[in-house]
């Protein structure tokens, strides 16, 4: 099987070839938030590989779309982890099944066969096909407040004293305190500007970066700050690459990579608020 | 004074109303000695559905019931009474709520094993906060999961006539629909 | 598509908005290059107010604007689309308020950011027609949203001598996320 990351280097999202790893560690700035969002779940992922081969859900390999598979949820793994749990399960039936179809094993009445672990694979996948397709036909309707709207006749003044709903102040306090509840619960999963500031962050690997020797790559990530620190890391890294301030190096696939500020430019004086938001 | 035609009083309530109304919802304006038949309400929506039909505005059967709803081709300069972005809707919301359309009623499990994926408790927060969504009780199995349904609501929000009214599924064993995902 | 004509557009907006519409704001729904002049809108209003004559409803002029209104011989059945008791707002519709009472002004996106999902154009529409909320200006950045405010009605009605008087709260712990949610 080829490595993973071996794989990556082929990978296209809608046509255009999206990494180049490792000889070359730029992704355009919005491949990471495509990675992201684009996928809906494993399944999604899966209907995707196939598609992308022109083949029919009926004919796939497993072996191919299991190395597809997990070269992508390589990738996927390393930018947010939370996804990770739904995407190996998955893996782990694709591993399965594809181990099965390797190695026949005495049949066993009571075990499921490979031939039917494939099809029970393909009749899901199918299956999810059918409803992504109903959910776009569901949002192409013409539905209320975006294309059709009611009508709304006033009624005439004083004539008929609609009821309305009483409320509280305290209904109201008590609305306002879920509303905070789910906030802090919410933003524990999330990069805020406050906290993790993408341009700061750039500034601080600048700097880190200014006594111009090379340093390692994973020398820039601090573990401490959890995921959504890492992520804003990467973020600066790419950033900064995409404005040529800083520069990869690799001796050798595989090798450990060296960043490095760009030599020809003491560009640390750029003050990384000119630079604009991708 | 006089009792204003049957025609006007419908006319009126649909108007006044705002949402869809049944003929059941309509009869019960009047008083037992006067409610009119579901036949006589009936021809009276047809008329007005033809007085519409040079305005601006059209009768439409939704959810079991009548709405008056402004013209799809004034859409554009309406919208901009509100100034505002009609709100939009992530995949993974309409195809949750897809799944609970057609195959309802279904627990959170089964439409994350269907999508293969957890279903983020604010989807189904926002299904339920819009009333497109609503739990109509519990299945008989260990820890009593909560059944979702589709209501009344979402059937009026994406013009539905009934259940019935929603796309055909594809057949199984169709071609995978070539529609790539949606732009982001 | 054609422009459909002037006053199918200004009949449209009419019946949309629900609410008085002053000639300026029925101005605002055009481009630049189409835009209308006052006396134009004056007239297809002449125009529908006589179209309405044989009809349930009527246009009124309120406030310095326009609104469709349901003619009052037609009231007593009318009255009976709310004959029973008052329904309860929902959970959205008060936590859309209290956001708008302790965090004024603010726009709609901002609420939907904190509450983590999306508000009904109807929420805020309950709201401005309740007099609770209303409009107080639009902030200066891409689109010009709408910022809202509560009203003197809003303080009246909870007894409220200013929004210093509403109760305290402890504000949650992390900063808002206010530009990072994802849509829904």
């Amino acid at each position: 099987m080829n490595s993973p990351v071996e794989s990556i280097a082929f990978a296209r999202i809608a046509g255009a070839p999206l990494l180049a790893l490792p000889q070359d560690l730029y992704i355009p700035p919005d491949a990471l938030s495509i990675f992201l969002e684009t996928f809906e779940g494993p399944l999604d992922l899966l209907l995707y590989l196939i598609k992308r081969q022109n083949l029919n859900i009926l004919d796939i390999s497993i072996t191919d779309i299991t190395a597809q598979y997990l070269a992508y949820m390589e990738l996927m793994t390393a930018l947010r982890w939370e996804l990770a749990a739904d995407y190996l399960v998955m893996a782990a039936t694709l591993a399965e099944l594809k181990s099965r179809l390797l190695l026949p094993r005495a049949s066993s009445a009571d075990e499921p066969t490979a031939d039917d672990l494939r099809a029970s694979l393909i009749a899901r996948l199918q299956d999810y096909a059918r409803f992504k397709q109903a959910a776009i036909e569901l949002d192409a309707r013409p539905r209320l407040e975006r294309d059709l709207f009611t009508v709304h006749a006033a009624l005439p003044l004083g004539a008929i004293q609609r009821k309305q709903p009483e409320v509280d102040l305290h209904d109201l306090v008590i609305a306002l305190r879920d509303v905070w509840t789910r906030v802090d619960h919410l933003t524990q999963h999330r990069i805020t500007r406050e906290s993790l500031s993408l341009r700061e962050r750039m500034a601080e690997v600048l700097n880190h970066l200014s006594d111009g020797m090379t340093h390692h790559f994973n020398a820039l990530f601090d573990p401490r700050e959890g995921r959504a620190g890492v992520v804003v890391t990467f973020l600066a890294l790419l950033e900064l690459l995409k404005s040529n301030l800083l520069e990869l190096l690799q001796s050798q696939p595989f090798a450990p990579i060296q960043v490095q500020l760009r030599t020809a430019s003491p560009s640390i004086q750029i003050t990384v608020d000119d630079h604009a938001s991708a | 004074m006089t009792t204003p035609p049957l025609k006007h009083i419908v006319e009126a309530a649909l108007f006044a109303s705002g949402t869809a109304l049944t003929l059941e919802q309509i009869r019960a304006l009047f008083a037992d000695d006067e409610r009119p038949q579901r036949d006589e309400i009936r021809a009276v929506i047809a008329e007005l559905a033809a007085d519409y039909q040079t305005r601006s505005i059209e009768i439409a059967e939704i959810a079991g019931g009548f709405r008056i709803q402004v013209r799809i081709e004034m859409t554009p300069w309406i919208a901009r009474l509100w100034n505002e972005r009609a709100p939009r809707y992530s995949r993974a919301l309409l195809e949750t709520l897809a799944l609970i359309a057609y195959r309802q009623p279904l627990t959170r499990s089964e439409i994350e094993d269907m999508r293969g994926v957890t279903v983020s408790t604010s989807i189904m927060q926002t299904l339920i906060e819009r009333e497109w969504v609503r739990i109509i009780g519990h299945r008989d199995t260990p820890g009593h999961p909560a059944l979702y349904a589709t209501t009344r609501t979402f059937l009026e929000y994406f013009g539905l006539r009934s259940l019935n009214d929603l796309p055909k599924l594809a057949e199984p064993s169709a071609p995978l629909p070539l529609t790539l995902t949606p732009p982001l």
